[in-house]
């Protein structure tokens, strides 16, 4: 078959980091640090094995892994340390089904499978000297918070920053330990809200799409980047939407039950794209229908 | 001048114990009771009874076994208190070489569309890889067409050569052996048959019967673009599948269905230790795309109808310029409601444009 | 996960036959096993602490214990893994001593089982899930069945504890065997004497429901909430209008009835109260004997009755009674001796059983306390006592010691002489079994300051001699002599056997019972009180052979038991009940059919009927989750996949 | 581990925490000595224990398996025991149809105080598993291909249906149609000889509506998706009798159903039939009558014996009489007729166990774990949610290994003891043509020795005989260990 036909598949894939060698062995790792973030929600620091394999191992912010519990199974994940962190890379573990349980039952020091780098990633080189208007909700904020640490690293390049951080209440909010960072960043408007607020909290209180549009951030020149569950994400694309943005400057994550994760398996499509290799990174415009 | 060959029907098990000589493990159609016969490619011995029929379920596990071991595991202990490190077994080069015997065209065009994404994607599969490479395909023509299939509707037909090393026609005292590459020449080379002469234009005689004997296929150009607007049409979808069980025959039987799934089984060894498993999956299963929140984008029966069907006839053209579908019409024998493919075809393609349209949204 | 493992040596007791260290070594190889170690008492305190200082260092979240069986320690373990901050399910126990070490010599082959079940237990922990029980309330009421000493002691501690009871007595009057007796040993003090007022707290402590003449016919619910279903079976008196006065008695033509409380010795009248010190003292019609149920013409009780009480069309009448917790007293029977040939079938009057003697020697008796021959009322010189008769004896299934009967065997010699001197006793019996404060004193008091012969040996025949006497013939075995007595009297020491219909009960209350009828303690040594189903205890001799004391003593315990119970307002649920994955619930009810709690009910959820299990109610048992054919029903800790993975680790290997 | 001892067999024991495990523990206590290869797995309740852990260990490798709880009427949860006593002893009757000698299997009864008898029961057991072989390895089995084809002629002849039934029922069906949301029945498929479900909405459906011994699909399957709308349904005495065992399942709903019953005196074996047409182009023409059964292939007809066609399933059915109805039509052969073992049960029944074991061997390697067989079945009430394939719990591995294939056979059938009607879809929609009929078959002829006759769906009022017991079980003889 032809070059042309071939490249039907690949194109429009952006060149990335890839899996070196046997895409389905994973590269063994460690747990080296547990955070716990809420109830239901772990963090996971781990630590490739073997002579300079952080060193070795390089990833764009987006890009996803598959973690192996030897056992158990695998479950897909987006690496949500900034590829500048090289001691470690970070995992952020909601519990819902079997693997996310043996991942939270993990102690210190034990080993896990790391398949990874897989997927697409945020187009930041496409972002530079825009305004970014981060959203984040709930556990969705773990993509959100790889891309925006990688961004604010060279803050200079873009324009305004912003971080729109939503969780039902101050529980379910992961990354307490880096809020007031965040809050205190001179690159970074930074605006946390939760459905429902007890007395003592000092920020905003309701739904991520109407405090977006009490925000109501300027389309112009900008770029809206949101992570979260679908019904978030359907209802905060139609206030971007509402606010003028361009369904294309609107980058969201789509979620499938992924298996080999590099565009085989036939799990994970939607139509002829791959959520495994064509995404998790969109521009709404072009899956508009699948939200 | 061809240098095709001649098998003579009573020498076959000596070829076949040749090729076996050659390092080949090899596979030929077998009857086997039940309550009815069925015939599948099962390992062949000396003494084993050769059967030419067209076989119940394609050979594609042969290039992707019904579950294959992508890995071991074993957890190693350090001494007490030390946490354990696993070790991992590769087995994505174990495969040995294998020769199909009597595939027919639909089978062989099958491994071509499974070829793609599997070799040509953004990564290659070691596992399909090694056995692909190791795989020779001796094809043997169909003498007619079949009220069942339709490979000449999909570009492929009685004889088409694509994906076999060796193209074999049925003369009634024998098969004409016609090699179409490399390793089907080497094959017939190593091999002591001799030329087939006369035989050939006698093969090639009856190939062109074949071919005259198939009813006039439809156009299906159009077949991609029509499902494409279909995509969301869910009440054409519902229609065509109110009667699918969800079961996963027309996948396990399909040549060119290559959805997979992976999951890890422990061996209760006393130790930590076990395998992960690449294992046939099928999307018409509901639990195929569930995800572990219990959300699932594709809950009902018409939309994995839906992706089954515009996979094979939308998605796959799309990326890799051909329908992964090669008619050879099993999906539509073994369906145990009688859903055929080429009825929901067509009737996508008949749908006009509009009607396709308007049910969006 | 990280366990940590301990194989007990229990001393020599598994040590002896289980090579414990190979066992720990294999074991720390087993998945997420990281620590092993193999101490000489686990369960003893020193052995705890090793426990809980692994949990700390080790950082381990699961627990295995190889040592003895579950029923013993595995509450002891579970509390130890708590203390240092583990969920207490997240342990497990192999039985390496029950099921290993004392059954089997070959070394070899004891570790190796001893190690597989070892694996067992960690591919179980490894799918435990901690569990949190739920608290609810009790009902701080406690249901009492049978009153005799025993219940009328735990009663009466219940009571005075605060706790309000429900008495309940099929008789119709309180007191049971110990109101028949005459005099108690060691101390020959009078019984009614001891008992009577105890008798009469009962009656008159406000906390205290008693309902004689009654039945338990249904008990459901579980600790705490159990609900009771008392028949009041029909007396045929008011008795909120008799008041004992007796008239009726007097009056009544029918003089034939069998007199129950009096073993039969006597008759008495077709409506009759027990005996003067009955409580409550109410008068009772006995259907069978009486004219007037019986269709004939009379009514001459109810003409005499001052209070009009008597009610001819009396029917058995139902209460429900909500309590949290039941005492099972029901005390025993005398077996049936006439089965024994050489004793004569019961066919001659004068052999009588030992209970029937106790009336004849009791001044509340037919005789006014004088021993009298049941044939011919004339005093007996010469008595024979025959003991062990239904006790230890394999032949008819009763090889058990009725414990008791050596000691009121030499009371009722000790008494004879003191009603006729010169009178002469002889005991037949196979062995004195008078362990106790005094007891053997009092044994040889009977033979010493009172000249009863002891004989050791059985009867093998008893036949009348013609002269009015019966011939007692039997062996001495110590003499290894036949020997023959001319007596006027012979009195059995019949055995014990649990009281009819304790089986029925056992089954209304979900407790076991021993080949005998005896109920089944949680444990012969450490639960003597408790039985497995948790609320109810047991107290006096339905549980075993006992006398007096050791009835009463167990009837505190169990008031005991009661109180500790209701010291809390409530109570911890068990939490090793189903869970239904409303993700694979179909709804077809096949869990709801079976149930046998009714714990199961459905409910909708998003239009879809699903199954639900009601907490309290469920008891864990698990025939749902082996019925629901798509596993959408899991009995936490004994979910498929963990008797998966311990069949696999058994079936693999 | 180390290697197991050479003396050892592997038995396996389940045993219910409060008697039998006591009864187990009382023996230790005694000291009373016992062989050391059992190993006790502690369950709450005997009623806990699902037979499939016995099959699965059976299967596994284990050389015996026993079962042990508390007396009848001493259960703990009063009742568990008076389940497990049905279970398992049917249990006991399905093994040997597997090959698996039944001997491999035992339970009983032993309470907290009975240790001697523990250590009898154990002794005894023991000694009888040593007494045989060594457990097969089910996967190193010689395969043995048998065919089935032997002419068992049923004693129903065939007949082809009153010519006037279809019009009959299209026109019961046009007047039900307008109060009903949608009639399910049949239609020719692909050509004369393939029938296919059919979902008839509007009158001019009827046109398409076809009714002939092709249409076999049972459509009683599809009715839990239509749960809550007013259906009409075609139905044949075999789909009459799954209705009814939904309704007790209370996955559907009477009220909400018009049936339509019609006569059966067997269906076609359509597959033998294509074997014997061979590969054709067109199908003509196909004229069923009462003793010839006409095909017009390619130009040339081809005549066949109707009775020696029949579907191997339908001639072990007694009877066509459908138990519920709202219109009858036709007259239906009530008793007529006396029915015979299903050849492929029969073929079985002709082995011995080692033979069977190996038939199984041989023909499940073929398998492709399609589960056709399960979602055809109107008794597969699952659907979505089958433990073949949930992770949690994890009864089935996804090897590719004749064992995993075997079991999930040997699940389908426990599942539908009781349950099963016998109309034989799981069978005739294997692509493979594997014989699992003579499973299910085989459960329902036990159910009916073991539980007085029943037989699944014959009343609507019957509780199924797993969901229920007795006190005392007229034909349980249980074991008394001597």
């Amino acid at each position: 078959m032809s070059e042309t036909q071939k490249a039907r598949m690949l194109e429009g894939l952006a060149p990335r980091p890839l899996m070196p060698g046997n895409p389905y062995l994973p590269m063994p790792a460690r747990v080296r640090e547990i955070i716990t973030e809420t109830a239901t929600i772990k963090t996971l620091r781990v630590v490739l094995e073997g002579e300079g394999a952080m060193e070795r191992f390089h990833f764009e912010p987006g890009q996803v892994a598959q973690l192996s519990v030897f056992g158990v199974g695998e479950a897909t994940f987006v690496i949500n340390s900034p590829p500048s962190q090289k001691d470690y890379l970070q995992f952020s573990i909601m519990e819902v089904g079997e693997v996310t349980h043996a991942l939270h039952n993990l102690s210190v020091g034990e080993q896990i499978g790391v398949r990874a780098p897989l997927g697409n990633f945020f187009p930041y080189e496409e972002l530079r000297g825009k305004n970014i208007f981060f959203i984040g909700g709930g556990i969705g904020m773990a993509p959100v918070r790889t891309i925006m640490l990688h961004v604010l690293e060279q803050a200079k390049d873009y324009g305004s920053i912003s971080l729109l951080y939503g969780a039902r209440t101050p529980k379910d909010m992961s990354y307490q330990y880096e809020l007031d960072d965040w809050l205190n960043h001179r690159d970074l408007h930074c605006t946390l809200c939760v459905d429902k607020a007890p007395e003592d909290w000092p920020h905003r209180e309701g739904m991520i799409p109407n405090v977006l549009k009490e925000l109501a951030p300027s389309p112009d020149n900008s770029v809206a980047v949101l992570c979260g569950p679908p019904i978030m994400i359907k209802f905060t694309v139609e206030a971007l939407l509402g606010l003028g943005f361009a369904a294309h400057d609107i980058l969201t994550t789509l979620e499938r039950r992924m298996k080999c994760g590099i565009g085989i398996c036939g799990r994970c499509n939607v139509g002829s794209r791959y959520v495994c290799t064509d995404g998790p990174v969109f521009r709404c415009d072009d899956i508009q229908a699948y939200l | 001048m061809s240098n095709d060959r001649f098998l003579a029907k009573d020498a076959l098990g000596d070829f076949l114990c040749h090729c076996q000589g050659l390092g080949y493990t090899v596979y030929s159609p077998q009857k086997q009771e039940g309550v009815r016969e069925s015939v599948v490619f099962a390992p062949w011995q000396k003494g084993c009874e050769i059967q030419l029929a067209k076989a119940t379920v394609s050979p594609k596990h042969l290039l992707l076994p019904q579950s294959e071991v992508l890995f071991r595991f074993r957890h190693e202990k350090g001494e007490e208190g030390k946490s354990s490190a696993v070790h991992l077994e590769d087995t994505s080069q174990q495969a040995q070489p294998t020769l199909l015997f009597a595939a027919r065209p639909c089978d062989a065009r099958g491994f071509t569309m499974v070829d793609r994404p599997y070799l040509q994607g953004l990564y290659a599969d070691p596992y399909y890889a090694k056995r692909r490479e190791g795989l020779c395909v001796l094809t043997l023509c169909c003498n007619s067409g079949c009220e069942s299939c339709f490979c000449h509707w999909t570009g492929g037909g009685p004889s088409s050569p694509e994906g076999s090393d060796i193209l074999m026609t049925d003369i009634a005292e024998g098969l004409v052996l016609q090699a179409i590459t490399e390793k089907g020449r080497k094959l017939l080379a190593q091999s002591d048959l001799p030329e087939a002469g006369a035989a050939s234009d006698q093969a090639t005689e009856l190939r062109r019967k074949a071919w005259q004997s198939l009813d006039k296929a439809p156009d299906l150009t159009e077949a991609p673009h029509k499902l494409k607007e279909l995509a969301d049409n869910l009440d054409f979808w519902t229609e065509q599948s109110r009667a699918c069980l969800s079961c996963g025959a027309c996948t396990y039987v399909c040549p060119t269905c290559y959805c997979f799934s992976i999951s890890d089984e422990r061996r209760f060894s006393g130790m930590e230790e076990g395998v992960r498993l690449r294992s046939w999956d099928t999307c018409m299963a509901r639990h195929f795309t569930e995800e572990a929140s219990g959300h699932n984008p594709r809950a009902l029966k018409a939309q994995r109808l839906q992706n089954r069907i515009s996979h094979k006839y939308a998605g796959y053209p799309e990326n890799w310029g051909s329908f992964s579908c090669s008619g050879c019409g099993r999906c539509v024998t073994h369906c145990p409601v009688g859903i055929d493919i080429r009825h929901i075809v067509l009737a996508a393609i008949a749908l006009p444009d509009t009607q396709a349209k308007e049910a969006r949204s | 996960m990280r366990i940590g493992v301990f194989i007990c040596h229990c001393g020599s007791n598994i040590a002896g036959t289980v090579d414990c260290a190979r066992v720990a070594s294999l074991a720390a190889g087993y998945p997420d096993v990281v620590y092993a170690t193999y101490p000489m008492y686990t369960c003893a305190e020193p052995g705890q602490a090793a426990i809980e200082q692994a949990i700390h260092e080790h950082r381990l979240d699961g627990v295995v214990v190889a040592s003895c069986s579950p029923r013993m320690h595995e509450p002891t373990f579970r509390k130890t893994v708590e203390r240092a901050g583990l969920n207490p399910y997240m342990f497990e126990m192999a039985n390496i001593r029950e099921h290993v070490s004392w059954i089997g010599r070959d070394i070899e082959a004891n570790t190796h089982k001893a190690a597989e079940l070892v694996l067992l237990a960690v591919e179980k922990l490894r799918r435990n899930r901690p569990l949190y029980s739920r608290e609810f309330p009790v009902t701080r009421r406690v249901l009492i069945i049978g009153g005799g000493v025993a219940g009328i002691q735990a009663a009466l501690d219940c009571a005075e504890g605060g706790i309000p009871v429900v008495l309940v007595e099929r008789e119709a009057t309180i007191g049971g065997k110990m109101a028949k007796l005459d005099k108690t040993f060691p101390t020959v003090d009078c019984s009614a004497c001891i008992l009577g007022p105890k008798m009469v707290d009962v009656a008159q402590h406000p906390l205290i429901t008693l309902y004689a003449h009654a039945e338990v016919e249904e008990i459901s619910g579980y600790v705490g909430n159990f609900s009771v279903k008392i028949r009041k079976r029909a007396t045929y008196v008011d008795w909120s209008k008799c008041t004992g006065c007796g008239t009726c008695m007097e009056k009544c033509p029918s003089k034939k009835a069998t007199d129950r409380f009096n073993e039969g010795i006597a008759t008495t009248t077709a409506i009759t109260i027990a005996f003067p010190q009955a409580i409550p003292k109410k008068a009772v019609i006995a259907k069978d004997f009486c004219r007037q149920l019986s269709g004939k013409k009379c009514g001459v009780c109810a003409k005499v009755c001052p209070t009009g009480a008597i009610d001819y069309d009396m029917q058995d009448t139902f209460v429900t009674e909500n309590v949290g917790s039941i005492v099972a007293a029901t005390g025993y029977d005398l077996m049936d001796w006439t089965v024994y040939g050489q004793y004569g079938h019961g066919r001659y009057p004068d052999v009588i059983s030992s209970l029937a003697y106790e009336r004849l020697m009791n001044a509340s008796g037919p005789t006014e306390g004088h021993i009298l021959r049941p044939s011919d009322g004339r005093e007996p010189k010469s008595i024979v006592f025959v003991q062990c008769v239904g006790s230890r004896d394999p032949s008819l299934n009763r090889p058990y010691c009725s414990g008791f009967c050596c000691m009121y065997t030499a009371k009722q010699a000790i008494l004879t002489k003191d009603h006729i001197p010169d009178s002469q006793s002889y005991v037949f019996y196979m062995d004195i079994r008078a362990p106790g404060k005094m007891y053997d004193e009092f044994t040889r008091r009977a033979q010493e300051e009172y000249g009863t012969q002891y004989i050791r040996g059985r009867v093998s025949q008893i036949f009348p001699n013609g002269k009015g006497q019966l011939t007692v013939m039997g062996m001495d075995t110590l003499l290894g002599k036949p020997v023959e007595i001319t007596a006027d009297l012979v009195v059995l020491a019949v055995g014990i056997e649990a009281s009819r219909g304790a089986r029925e009960l056992a089954e209304k209350l979900r407790i076991s019972y021993d080949a005998y009828g005896f109920f089944m303690e949680s444990h012969v040594k450490l639960k003597p009180v408790e039985t497995n189903t948790a609320g109810v205890f047991l107290a006096g001799v339905c549980q075993g052979a006992k006398d007096i004391p050791a009835s009463v003593a167990q009837g505190s315990a169990a008031a005991a038991k009661v109180l500790t119970l209701f010291a809390r307002d409530c109570l911890a649920s068990n939490p090793q009940i189903a869970h239904v994955d409303n993700k694979r619930c179909v709804g077809c009810g096949k869990c709801v059919r079976c149930c046998p709690f009714g714990a199961i009910s459905t409910c909708t959820v998003r239009g879809e009927e699903k199954a639900e299990v009601i907490e309290t109610m469920c008891q864990g048992c698990g025939l749902c989750t082996a019925t629901c054919p798509q596993g959408a029903i899991q009995l936490a800790h004994a979910t498929d996949d963990q008797i998966l993975a311990e069949v696999d680790a058994l079936c693999q290997i | 581990m180390p290697d197991i001892a050479k003396t050892e067999r592997r038995i396996v024991g389940f045993l219910c925490n409060w008697c039998s495990y006591g009864g187990a523990d009382t023996a230790g206590v005694a000291r009373a000595n016992q062989p050391t290869d059992l190993r006790i797995i502690r369950v709450p309740c005997s009623g806990r224990v699902n037979p499939l852990f016995v099959v699965r260990a059976l299967l596994h490798g284990a050389d015996g398996v026993l079962v042990s709880g508390c007396h009848p009427r001493d259960c703990h949860y009063s009742t568990g025991n008076f389940y497990a006593r049905r279970r398992l002893e049917l249990l006991k009757h399905f093994l040997p149809i597997l090959g698996i000698d039944p001997a491999r299997f035992a339970y009983t009864w032993v309470s907290a105080s009975e240790g001697q008898r523990w250590q009898h029961v154990v002794t005894r057991f023991t000694e009888e598993i040593h007494a045989l072989e060594p457990a097969p390895h089910f996967e190193e089995l010689e395969p043995l291909y048998l065919s089935q084809r032997q002419s068992t002629e049923p004693k129903r002849p065939f007949m082809p249906q009153p010519p006037d039934l279809l019009a009959k029922l299209k026109e019961e069906i046009r007047t039900h149609l307008p109060e009903l949301d949608c009639v399910l029945g049949w239609q020719k498929g692909r050509d004369a000889l393939h029938a296919v479900p059919f979902f008839l909405r509007q009158e001019e459906d009827l046109e398409r509506l076809s009714l002939d011994a092709t249409c076999h699909n049972s459509l009683v399957r599809y009715l839990p998706e239509y749960k809550g709308k007013k259906v009409g349904i075609i139905v044949r005495g075999c789909e009459s009798r799954a209705l009814v065992e939904l309704l007790q399942e209370g996955l559907i709903a009477r009220e909400d159903l018009h049936i339509f019953a019609i006569p059966c005196h067997g269906l076609l074996d359509v597959a033998r039939l294509e074997e014997e047409l061979g590969r054709y182009q067109h199908l003509e023409n196909l004229v069923i009558e009462q003793d010839s059964l006409r095909i017009t292939v390619d130009g040339k007809e081809r005549s066949f014996s109707p009775q020696a066609f029949l579907r191997s399933t339908c001639l072990g059915c007694a009877s066509d009489e459908p138990v519920l109805a709202d219109t009858c039509l036709g007259s239906f052969t009530a008793g007529e007729s006396t029915p015979v073992t299903a050849p492929e049960l029969a073929l079985l029944d002709g082995l011995n166990l080692t033979e069977r074991l190996r038939f199984w061997r041989g023909v499940m390697d073929r398998c492709i774990r399609c589960y056709s067989c399960r979602n055809s079945c109107p008794m597969c009430v699952c659907h979505d949610h089958c433990i073949a394939e949930s992770r949690q719990p994890h009864w089935q591995s996804a090897e590719h290994s004749v064992t995993e294939k075997f079991f999930f056979q040997i699940i389908h059938a426990l599942h539908l003891a009781g349950r099963c009607t016998g109309c034989g879809e799981c069978q005739t929609n294997c692509p493979v043509g594997i014989p699992i009929f003579a499973l299910r078959a085989h459960l329902n002829r036990v159910i009916a020795e073991l539980f007085s006759g029943y037989q699944a769906g014959r009343d609507a009022q019957a509780v199924p005989p797993l969901l229920s017991y007795m006190v005392d079980e007229a034909n349980i003889q249980e074991r008394e260990w001597q």
